[in-house]
């Protein structure tokens, strides 16, 4: 009987080792005899064989087929594209649960993976893929199964165009500040759509809260990094950050990225801002009927929007991977990205959340008039010349 | 989509009626049902007797003693509270008188279990207004009250300490140093809770101006405890009708003019910090004796009637005992404050936005397994 | 009133952040063990109990006479206590009836030992008592009869920068 | 009989005077008022207690007596508002017959009352005349049996 995530993990590791035992004895054999009937030279399957052992054969064989760490490929499955982003993605939510944790006298995850439970993400990620996926009888079947895959479509698409240094990036635009928050734009539709298609009045009065929220946080954070682009002349993330070299725009742009701040926890539906999933008010919004995998892929879309969010922050306002030479920009980047990560989680455990009158009354009677006065400031600073 | 549509969207035009309860994350064993005009309520129907249990009914087949672990399940979280007036009209039934020591202890008990109540309810109200941390610390210190009651009362929360005729044990020998060291603690703690919390402007915009119960209203709908004392009245049962020893200790009621849910919470807050102070006193007042009459043998009533009130942690607790004469009471009605508090309820939610509710609701401490008996 | 706020909300952090550095309350049952002193006793001549845990239950064979008062006084409160016929010659016990208790309906409220005239049913620290059986929670009196083993090895101590078990 | 402080002998005479004989005074312990009335003069008793500023309905409940075949009802007021009147706690009791268990309302004098009324109407039987809502509140909707704290009602297995 498997009891704790241990024996699992053991059981999980005796099969692979009496399939890797088996396989030479009867696999490969069968492989190596019907292989022939089709006309395919032995050889052939012999390098693949040997390249899933040989590191460097395995290594050759991927450049020849086009999928090596410089190609396309490459960039958009793993580094600096979707697998990147969502193991950042998990990290955030260990980290989140751990300093929460700290901050209420708790541990925390504590007992999967032998230090305070770092493996806590992988247990739950067995955990919700043990679950059954359960589709309310009268909910909208083909949504309902959409919403998922786009919100994590949506987080991913979102990776596309942003760079983490000079040399890692997926695809260069000249418009790469503009591209993230057209589709962001997108995100409370995907809410929309999983709330309308739940058939559950819960969710449906937390799909409709998120909707009033973009009204209310979409136009001052739009506004909010004009400063920043008043300041460079640029939409091109690659200038924003070679324009910090001298000075973070957290100076020149202090209130802008005060508003950015505040945009980016409405926007990411963090607490104060967690409207649309109020568990004691609409049990919990437009999640409510969401299970299993289901709900995982919508947290992982949160998550790594979450991510992008942090990592904009980062170069808009805190010099991207602007840094001493003695470590290498990328890792620049990831100490500050750390640091706004933290930032953002933290008012989770000290806030109380806010109502939706308040929350549009904060977005349009302070958050926009700030965002003109802080673009009104941009514009006497680069007329200054201040940058 | 047909479907969903018919289903979001009910009869009622462009109105929409929710059932709070019994399974929500913000209702508790209980329902609110609820009709919302766009994010107003017009119409709240609180549906209670999720837990009901015929508490009054089971009491007629139990004999004095055997009633008390019975009477205390409604309220396990203020299990001597709501015990305490039922021993006290029993005790008036058969004719015994604690000595002074006992009652002394009773103060201590029922004072301790108003703060482990207190800060239960401190604990929901911050995660009901999505305060993660205010759940935690209270929940976490509430355990060190706890472990003092557990000292006395030999259980964590259904103590079936307080007997007719005293109290079943005397205090421990070092009680006295770790009350006071775990107040000292706890005094600290409470800064920190007003600073996280209570000056908290999130929180102050959440519930100022929220659930406004007037004087005029609270008295007219029954009102009573913390509630009460939010809205102005300075009515406590402590006061008002000295039970106990709560003569001889000097205390306050905190009051507030408001009547808003932030009044009602700060008024507990300060009542926390008055209950430690009774305890205090008591540690001064309290001499050595006998903490239990040698009664000997069944309990028999007399034929007659008492009632009697005490001011537990929700309110003024009532207990009506009936006797015919024989070993087991005739009729016991306990009227409890939170079935009280439950008219001003559909009062002040009427009126009032949907994310308001579990603000007004639980700033009202209702409990429902206590409403339902 | 911008003043408030601000400090307000900046005030809510910085005692968050102070909390993230102190000592941790939580006990880490299945490893440690709350240490408590004592069960819960009574002395039938003054009516009144010693302060105590009111675990399981501790009964001493040799004083019980099987009067029954325990499962009496049980009766109408959990109704769990069972007088059972028990192997063996006991002097005390012209019967050899003694109590059988079912830990699946007792409420731990202590008023059996209350009830006992003999000063031969007593409560123990225990508190562990969970069963995979539900068979397995009646406890006969010759388990009942056993002196639990002490297990508790921290204590919760409330400090002043904080509470902790040690 | 203990003795009556200066203000609850006010009280009691303030009302008798009013009433004469129509209501008869029960008993005086410390703090506690009790008098009894037929239930047609029970509203009038009611409103007088009520113009002597007790504001708040405490209890209100009934007990069944099968062996005079009648139900007691009683309400047990508070005053709130008053300082003086506070320690008291007045009980108004009134009996009414088995076979008609019928009785005016006194939500309109103590709108406090409402719940109470609404509690002892589906644990009793006893309907509240004028009561806006008398339907189960506790109990589930389908009970069918006779209200459960009548006492011939038993519980399963209690004879």
């Amino acid at each position: 009987m498997i009891e704790t995530f241990e024996e699992f993990v053991k059981r999980i590791l005796a099969l692979l080792f009496w399939f890797i035992l088996l396989s030479p004895l009867i696999i490969f054999p069968i492989l190596f005899l019907l292989v022939p009937i089709f006309g395919i030279d032995v050889t052939t399957v012999n390098e693949i064989l040997t390249a899933s052992i040989d590191p460097i054969k395995a290594l050759k064989l991927v450049e020849e087929l086009g999928l090596g760490p410089s190609s396309t490929f490459f960039k958009v499955v793993a580094f600096p594209g979707f697998t990147f982003a969502a193991l950042v993605a998990t990290i955030t939510i260990l980290y989140e649960r751990k300093l929460i944790a700290k901050t209420q006298l708790r541990v925390g995850p504590l007992y999967a993976g032998r230090f305070e439970g770092f493996l806590q993400p992988i247990a739950d990620l067995f955990k919700l893929l043990g679950k059954e996926l359960i589709v309310p009888e009268k909910a909208d079947k083909a949504f309902f199964w959409a919403a998922p895959i786009l919100s994590l479509a949506l987080g991913a698409s979102l990776l596309a165009v942003i760079p983490l240094s000079p040399t890692i990036y997926i695809a260069r635009s000249d418009f790469s500040l503009l591209i993230p928050f057209a589709i962001i734009g997108f995100s409370p539709l995907v809410v929309l759509i999983a709330a309308w298609a739940s058939s559950n009045k819960f969710a449906f009065i937390g799909g409709l809260r998120a909707l009033h929220q973009l009204a209310a946080y979409e136009i001052p954070m739009l506004i909010s990094i004009l400063g920043v682009v008043v300041l460079t002349g640029s939409f091109d993330l690659m200038e924003i950050v070679e324009a910090q070299k001298n000075m973070w725009f957290i100076i020149p742009q202090f209130l802008g990225a005060i508003i950015f701040y505040i945009t980016i926890l409405s926007e990411l539906e963090r607490v104060p801002f967690d409207l649309p999933e109020a568990e004691t008010e609409i049990v919990s919004g437009w999640l409510t009927e969401y299970t299993g995998m289901h709900f995982g892929l919508l947290q992982l879309g949160v998550y790594i929007k979450f991510y992008v969010l942090a990592l904009l922050f980062t170069l808009l306002f805190l010099g991207g991977w602007n840094g001493p030479a003695f470590l290498p920009p990328v890792v620049w980047l990831l100490t500050k990205l750390f640091f706004v990560i933290s930032l953002i989680i933290f008012p989770r455990a000290v806030l109380p959340r806010l109502r939706l009158d308040q929350l549009i009354r904060i977005g349009w009677a302070w958050l926009i008039a700030l965002s003109f006065i802080n673009l009104f400031i941009a514009v006497i600073e680069s007329s200054l010349g201040v940058i | 989509m047909p479907n969903s549509v018919m289903n979001v969207v009910d009869q009622g035009g462009d109105r929409l009626v929710l059932h709070v309860g019994p399974q929500h994350p913000g209702s508790g064993h209980f329902r609110i049902i609820v009709t919302v005009d766009g994010d107003y309520i017009v119409d709240a129907k609180p549906d209670p007797g999720y837990v009901h249990r015929g508490a009054e009914k089971m009491a007629e087949y139990r004999d004095y003693i055997q009633n008390i672990p019975h009477l205390e399940r409604p309220v396990i979280i203020d299990a001597s509270g709501v015990t305490l007036p039922y021993v006290l009209a029993a005790e008036k039934i058969i004719g015994v008188e604690p000595p002074v020591r006992a009652e002394y202890i009773r103060m201590i008990m029922a004072e301790l279990n108003r703060i482990i109540s207190h800060l239960y309810w401190l604990a929901i109200y911050g995660i009901f207004l999505g305060h993660s941390t205010m759940f935690m610390w209270p929940m976490g210190d509430r355990e060190l009250f706890i472990d003092l009651a557990e000292s006395i009362g030999g259980t964590r929360v259904t103590f079936s300490y307080i007997v007719p005729g005293g109290v079943r044990n005397d205090i421990p020998i070092n009680f006295k140093e770790r009350a006071l060291k775990t107040f000292d603690y706890f005094e600290k703690r409470i800064k920190e809770y007003e600073k996280i919390f209570f000056n908290n402007p999130l929180m102050a915009a959440r519930t100022e101006g929220i659930g406004v119960l007037k004087k005029d209203d609270a008295i007219r709908l029954g009102i009573t405890g913390s509630n009460l004392r939010a809205s102005g009245v300075d009515s406590d049962t402590r006061k008002d009708e000295p039970y106990c020893m709560y003569k001889k200790v000097d205390f306050d009621i905190p009051t507030r003019q408001e009547g808003d849910s932030y009044a009602r919470c700060v008024v507990r807050l300060r009542e926390l910090q008055q209950s430690m102070n009774i305890i205090k006193q008591v540690f001064d007042l309290i001499e050595p004796g006998p903490v239990k009459q040698v009664l000997g043998g069944v309990m028999r009533g007399e034929p007659g009637e008492a009632f009697v009130r005490t001011e537990a942690a929700r309110g003024t607790m009532f207990y009506h005992i009936v006797s015919d004469g024989d070993k087991i009471p005739y009729r016991v009605k306990i009227s409890v404050p939170s079935f009280r508090n439950l008219i001003g309820m559909s009062h002040l939610l009427i009126g009032s936005r949907l994310a308001d509710m579990p603000a007004i609701y639980w700033s009202l401490d209702y409990w429902p397994v206590e409403a339902d008996r | 009133m911008n003043y408030k706020l601000i400090s307000g909300i900046l005030g809510a952090f910085v005692v968050g952040l102070r909390n993230v550095f102190k000592r941790r309350m939580t006990l880490k049952y299945p490893e440690e063990h709350l240490e408590i002193e004592s069960g819960y006793t009574y002395d039938a001549k003054t009516e009144t109990g010693s302060p105590g845990f009111k675990g399981r239950h501790i009964l001493y064979t040799d004083k019980c006479t099987g009067c029954s008062l325990c499962a009496i006084a049980c009766e109408n409160i959990a109704d769990c206590i069972d007088m059972v016929k028990v192997e063996g010659s006991w002097p005390t016990n012209p019967k050899n009836i003694m109590p059988q208790i079912d830990y699946g309906r007792c409420v731990f409220c202590g008023f059996c030992v209350d009830a006992c005239p003999f000063d031969c049913l007593f409560m123990t620290p225990e508190y562990e008592l969970s069963a995979t059986d539900k068979r397995k929670l009646v406890h006969t009196p010759f388990q009942l009869a056993v002196f639990p083993e002490k297990k508790g090895n921290v204590k919760l101590i409330p400090d002043d920068r904080g509470a902790y078990h040690d | 009989m203990p003795k009556k402080t200066k203000i609850e002998t006010a009280l009691i005479e303030s009302l008798k005077k009013k009433f004469n004989t129509t209501i008869k005074e029960e008993y005086v312990k410390p703090n506690r008022i009790k008098f009894s009335t037929t239930s047609d003069n029970f509203r009038n008793l009611a409103q007088a207690v009520k113009e002597l500023g007790f504001d708040q309905v405490i209890s209100q409940g009934g007990t069944d007596y099968p062996d005079n075949n009648e139900f007691r009802v009683e309400y047990h007021i508070i005053c709130v508002s008053i300082k003086k009147f506070r320690s008291i706690i007045f009980s108004l009791m009134t009996t009414i017959p088995k076979d008609k268990p019928e009785i005016e309302t006194l939500i309109d004098i103590w709108p406090s009352a409402e719940f109470h009324e609404q509690e002892t109407f589906e644990n009793f039987g006893i309907t509240f005349i004028n009561h806006p809502r008398m339907e189960k509140l506790l109990l589930p909707e389908d009970w069918d049996d006779i209200p459960p704290l009548r006492k011939d009602f038993h519980l399963p297995g209690r004879g």
